[in-house]
């Protein structure tokens, strides 16, 4: 029996998500309109999306942001709105070039913390020289939006084919930084735990600097770029695996988490590999560059780890799946899971 | 230390050899480790242990889920609660997603929510204290589900006297000797060779309560830690004790674990609740195997203040064998509905929905499960 | 099921009747409720969703780390 | 003293509208990061922004509805954020391509709502042959937004610069259809007044087949164009009049209010002007084509009036004001005021 | 026909004939016409009467906005209402954002609303009673702002007993005779040449209420409908009756307005209300100008239900003068802060908060008050 | 103040005491209170805030129309 109305599970970048997408939105849509013609969409459902004109690509990206708290130790609502959908078009391989913010607020919502917000929006997009064209701002009374939400939408170009996500046997799976620095936070925000952890921090920033440059040169080797959001490294691993049919093999102990949020999930008994990124990629590079990727990287300050390898699957029941081998030598399966909440047991 | 992947190799390895040579000796084709607890399944599926192990040595999950064994109605209960002005209904994240037994929306708290009804998940008892303290005006319920080990959090606060009079605590608590009885006792067509002892339930009641396992039933028991190396080493012990033919408790866990337990948490626990005979979902009734509150604390108690009764009703899903899976009686394959009716996606049957249901890890991980190999 | 993370005592707070503990869990400090009779700040501790539920003895975990080593081998 | 804290009149379209978005988000931008180079964004403030790509240009618009009810009579949110954010596209005279959705949600929300709420955006994109390329979908728990808000962002492209509004003396103002059709529908169904005025309708609809071709054939001689939503004719009048210093004179009885509407609007005491029409556009033209231009919009199935011209200012206090010849003859200043409210004086 | 352009051209060219031959006849540079009533002079900015008028006939604006004249701090208590739990407050949307008398923020229910006070606006007071009958478990006030044609809104359901226990009405209701005798006992210093009376006003309390301004003062004055020529047309009245030498009470509004007014409400009003001194904003105590509950209906008195004196305060702002803009003393012009410290934008008194207020018409309309000509 | 427009009544309701009146008031149709004494379908009013507070009659609104005519000449 399915359920008739939206979950929060519909929100939180697993199965469920991709699901509604799948029958609410792409299922609605002719399949001529996924995408102009030259261009990539729904066809392709990744980071962004883009229109061919002439022999240029124009990358779009948006994402809406309903954090709360919208403000917490790292950052606020408004860096994470054009960090995140910046780091989309970095993700496609495109350099951001312009930005468009609608914000919507409560009735009531001082103007200072709105100020705040704005300012660290705009400083985020001044420092990587992206012009802020337009947008909306609407008000809502108060009662019917929880403080502020913003949508944003990113322009960007690029002169080759955007990186739409295609992982093949062979590659190597590079993860950029350490993870789930802001799912960690907000979620320990969420708790009322902040204080209880203040080791913890949102890595929300740009990746135009650090690792835009670093797809640019390497763009023919490589097959896909994704910045782990909701639901984290479990959610992008596993939709890599499952849309192409391979299988990915991570090596648990060679994923970059920081000791301070380890230590705090243990606690809660909640997983890092489901938990969002804001300023972290992951890229499914051929073999031959990996090494060179990763130095690249770590020259623009990244700190970037090798974690694991595309394969063919080597049974029926391993198509699509991501295996990890554990801190102790074991096999796993790494499920898309992308709700968390603390458990007891 | 205790997530050394050389040590777990080594390990690993006399695994191999001393379950060759038990089977050799004793002609058997298999052995059956039974792990009690659900933090035991979720060490041993998280850390890929199963595979660590020969294809001899079956790791069996126990009947330790609490999410498995809750009953429906307490759930059924607290839906309906949670749609009553005033009132919020407050658990752990463990139970949040649990359906009751009804076949109707909303099925779960989590649906409840979503639903309009208040519900809210906290990380541990004292955060619904403070819920209930911050707003007077409204009843708060918690959900006390669990073991031993859960009972102190609240049986502590109650004989302290710490706690609102706004805030009522369903008791869903079991006990696991009873339970370990009752499968040894009525159950005798399930073999099993060894049973890792949930380390911290053990931590409470002590090492000892285990005894009577090996010493009446003649199968070594192990409590045990829950870092991956305490497992694997608890398997360990389990074989070398079969190997000597000298079937024993055992405790793996000594740095947290002693013979007698918690004593001063022990008292607390008897003094605010009171043993009887409970439901286990899926299961049926149990002889002393609940708690209930004490008369002095049963104005604290949701289930006597609000005039329920606690009839049990069967609350098994037609077609589910969940109440076989979570003894050890069947694997999840056998079950018709298994990945058919009933997916990780848009479970059944209780055993599907907490990421400790023996269904939802056998789901999951059938691939590596299977024995597939990657290269 | 239990869920529990060690961590070392680092205050005591006695609320007449129910004793609460500061406990270092890794980099999270968190106000826990004492099951414990006896408990000193430096002991360390088994928390359970709140709860501090067993101490943790050291000269076990060494006997049993050392036991490790000695059937590993490593 | 001012106020610190955000109101619904800073959303209403009006003044408060214009100072906010000019001290919250313009004055934070340094002024090169208005537009791209070539391009024109927050410089303009006008129905879209663009970025000039070789030869062509592309256009951007984006707008989020939060509009209650979400379903009302003439539509709903889905087909109305289509129509919006089309309809802003072709004030600038580009056609539409690409369309993106961000979705946000309320959790319980009934699904099959959601199903028809989709159905009529894309109804709309596919009718005017407009691909959804992308976008997102957020879940907000319960009470923490009301219902379902959406923010669109539409991609167009034009050969020829866009139209960005600069009014010229001389220049005619036409209306393309009857006025506050959708303003009157919502603030009937906000008063639970629906079954008291069964006449009214929103006007929702995209005028990509109705209105881009008269802006495409007449292209040099718009000077602007501009589609009346929040704020009304009043607002857009004088946000033109007050951005070029010249003087606007309309003639009441001659800007087409349906019947309905206008007793509906009368007993509540509420200016149609100050009301939103979310299907009609106001065109600045130049005098020669007017006649042409309304002819040609009427062929299209519209119901253009002129209403009214542009003039120099006669004196200092007339500069940037918007003037009305009222239906006895007599003269009064039309305001920018958003803001309405049933009255009983 | 009410809207008639042409007829309006004619009627214009005859009050420029007629006015003229008065100034010629006696001397004088001007004449004042003061529309005591807030909707005439709505009629007359909205169709832009004035700019119909000759240069030396002055339309005043009269004491007849209820925004500008309700005392500051009825606002002040039912501010503090709004932010009560379980309390709401309820308005017309002419009140709503009337600044109360105190200089801090939250100034209006508007900006109560927006810092979380719970407000409604509501079309009539019959939406009123359906809110307090859907939230029965809460407290309702209403602010019951207006003139006698407003007061049977609430005193036809008190009488007939359909009011719930849980709405509880603030009557800030003004009477118009008393301050218009008040305005023309205390302040002869302004010379009126004519009186616009309010139609609606007299279609409860009849044409006759006004005699007394014609025969004890010597004004002439027209009971007027609200239809652009009906104001028209009552202004040609009165420079007839100047012309003739013959001030009398005329009635031009004679479809709806009679002598004696509507009775039948009268009874009403009489029965649920008690006439007392009362404050208006800005100008002072008036004798038997306001309407308090009769003992009969106390109990729906918020007032006197809440213990609230009606302690007249001081709400003037300082600088700002209202007070005499209100009386038709000054114009908006001649105070230091008009659009200066007080725009519409950000108002300052209260006479530039609503649409109807002198100042804020003043400040709108600027250019054609002045008489700047198009071409 | 005081808006009033003028509508047609189409129903009358009474309620034990309070009297109700089904009004079109051009498209619109509502139901306002009535505080008239006398009043029947058919009858035009004029509706302040909800509350029918008073007739309005026919041959004087003629009366008005033929004075404006007269007096300008139209
Ligand atoms: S697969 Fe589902 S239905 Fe079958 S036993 Fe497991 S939980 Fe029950
Ligand atoms: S301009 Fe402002 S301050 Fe001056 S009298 Fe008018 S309302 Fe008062
Ligand atoms: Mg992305
Ligand atoms: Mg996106
Ligand atoms: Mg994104
Ligand atoms: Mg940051
Ligand atoms: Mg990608
Ligand atoms: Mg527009
Ligand atoms: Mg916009
Ligand atoms: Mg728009
Ligand atoms: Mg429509
Ligand atoms: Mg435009």
């Amino acid at each position: 029996m399915e359920d008739k109305i939206i979950t929060t599970l519909h929100g939180a970048g697993g199965i469920e998500s991709w699901d509604i997408i799948e029958k609410l939105i792409r299922g609605r849509v002719p399949r001529d309109l996924w995408s102009t013609p030259g261009g990539a969409g729904l066809d392709v459902l990744d980071d962004g999306s883009y229109i061919k004109i002439g022999e240029s690509y124009i990358v779009f990206a948006s994402d809406t942001y309903t954090v709360k708290p919208l403000f917490f130790p790292g950052g606020n609502i408004g860096e994470l709105v054009a960090s995140g959908v910046l780091n989309d078009l970095v993700m496609m391989g495109a350099r951001p070039v312009a930005f468009m913010d609608n914000i919507v607020v409560e009735e009531g919502f001082a103007i200072r913390e709105l100020e705040d917000i704005v300012d660290s929006m705009v400083r985020t997009l001044v420092e990587n020289n992206v012009a802020l064209i337009g947008g909306d701002f609407k008000v809502m009374p108060r009662g019917s939006v929880d403080g502020v939400v913003i949508s944003g939408f990113a322009i960007g170009v690029s002169g080759k084919p955007p990186v739409v996500d295609a992982i093949k046997p062979g590659d190597k799976i590079i993860v950029t930084n350490y993870i789930a620095e802001h799912g960690s936070t907000i979620l320990a925000a969420q708790l009322d735990m902040l204080n209880d952890a203040p080791g913890l921090k949102s890595d929300a920033k740009p990746l135009v600097k650090t690792v835009l440059p670093v797809i640019e040169e390497y763009r023919d080797y490589i097959n896909a770029a994704r910045d782990p959001t909701r639901g984290g490294l479990a959610a992008i691993l596993n939709e890599w695996s499952r849309s192409s049919g391979l299988t990915i093999i991570i090596d648990k102990g060679k994923i970059p988490v920081r000791k301070e949020v380890a230590e705090f999930l243990e606690m809660l008994g909640v997983d890092p590999l489901t938990l969002a990124s804001e300023g972290v990629a992951v890229l499914s590079v051929r073999s031959e560059v990996a090494d060179k990727v990763v130095e690249a990287l770590r020259r623009n300050g990244e700190n970037p780890y090798i974690i694991g390898e595309v394969v063919e699957p080597k049974s029926r029941e391993l198509r699509g799946r991501v295996v990890a081998l554990t801190e102790v030598g074991g096999l796993t399966i790494i499920p898309p899971q992308a709700y968390n909440l603390p458990r007891i047991c | 230390m205790y997530r050394s992947r050389d040590i777990a190799v080594q390990l690993s390895e006399r695994i191999k050899e001393l379950s060759k040579k038990i089977l050799a000796e004793t002609g058997r084709d298999e052995l059956n480790i039974m792990n009690f607890c659900g933090t035991h399944e979720w060490t041993i599926t998280h850390y890929g242990l199963r595979s660590l192990m020969p294809p001899s040595v079956n790791l069996v999950a126990g009947p330790g889920c609490p999410v498995c064994i809750t009953p429906g109605y307490y759930i059924d209960i607290l839906i309906d609660a949670s749609f009553e002005r005033n009132t919020i209904v407050i658990t752990y994240g463990d139970a949040f997603k649990l359906p009751g037994s009804r076949n109707k929306h909303p099925r779960s708290l989590f649906h409840a929510k979503a639903n309009g009804g208040n519900v809210k998940v906290v990380y541990s008892f004292q955060d619904a204290v403070k819920e209930a303290v911050r707003e007077p005006g409204k009843k708060h319920v918690f959900l006390a589900v669990g073991f031993e080990t859960t009972m102190p959090a609240t049986a502590i606060p109650l004989v302290s006297g710490k706690i609102p009079r706004n805030l009522y605590i369903l008791s869903a608590y079991r006990l696991t000797p009873p339970i370990m009885r009752f499968l040894l006792e009525k159950h005798p067509e399930i073999r099993l060779d060894g049973i890792i002892a949930p380390g911290h339930v053990s931590a409470v009641i002590g090492a000892n309560s285990w005894r009577f396992v090996a010493e009446e039933y003649g199968i070594p028991i192990v409590v045990s830690g829950f870092e991956p190396l305490d497992v694997v080493l608890s398997i360990y012990m389990i074989l070398k004790s079969i190997e000597e033919g000298r079937p024993r408790l055992m405790n793996e866990y000594t740095r947290v674990v002693n013979p007698d337990g918690n004593t001063y948490a022990l008292k607390a626990i008897s003094e605010a609740y009171t043993v009887k005979d409970s439901y286990w979902r899926g299961i049926g009734s149990v002889p002393l195997s609940g708690a209930v509150h004490s008369p002095r604390y049963s104005n604290y108690d949701y289930l006597e203040s609000m005039g329920f009764k606690e009839t049990i009703t069967d609350d098994k899903h037609p077609g589910c064998i969940c109440d076989k899976v979570v003894l050890g009686l069947a694997k999840p394959t056998q079950c018709p509905l298994f990945m058919k009716a009933c997916t990780p996606n848009n479970p059944y049957g209780p055993c599907m929905v907490s990421s400790e249901g023996t269904c939802r890890i056998w789901a999951e991980n059938m691939p590596v499960l299977h024995g597939a190999v990657l290269k | 099921m239990c869920l529990g993370v060690p961590g070392e005592v680092v205050g005591i707070e006695d609320n007449n009747e129910l004793k609460t503990l500061r406990v270092k869990i890794g980099g999270v400090i968190r106000d826990v409720i004492s099951a414990l009779d006896k408990v000193e700040v430096g002991d360390y501790v088994i928390v359970h969703a709140g709860v501090a539920i067993s101490k943790i003895s050291r000269e076990e975990a060494e006997e049993t780390l050392r036991l490790l080593a000695e059937i590993s081998g490593v």
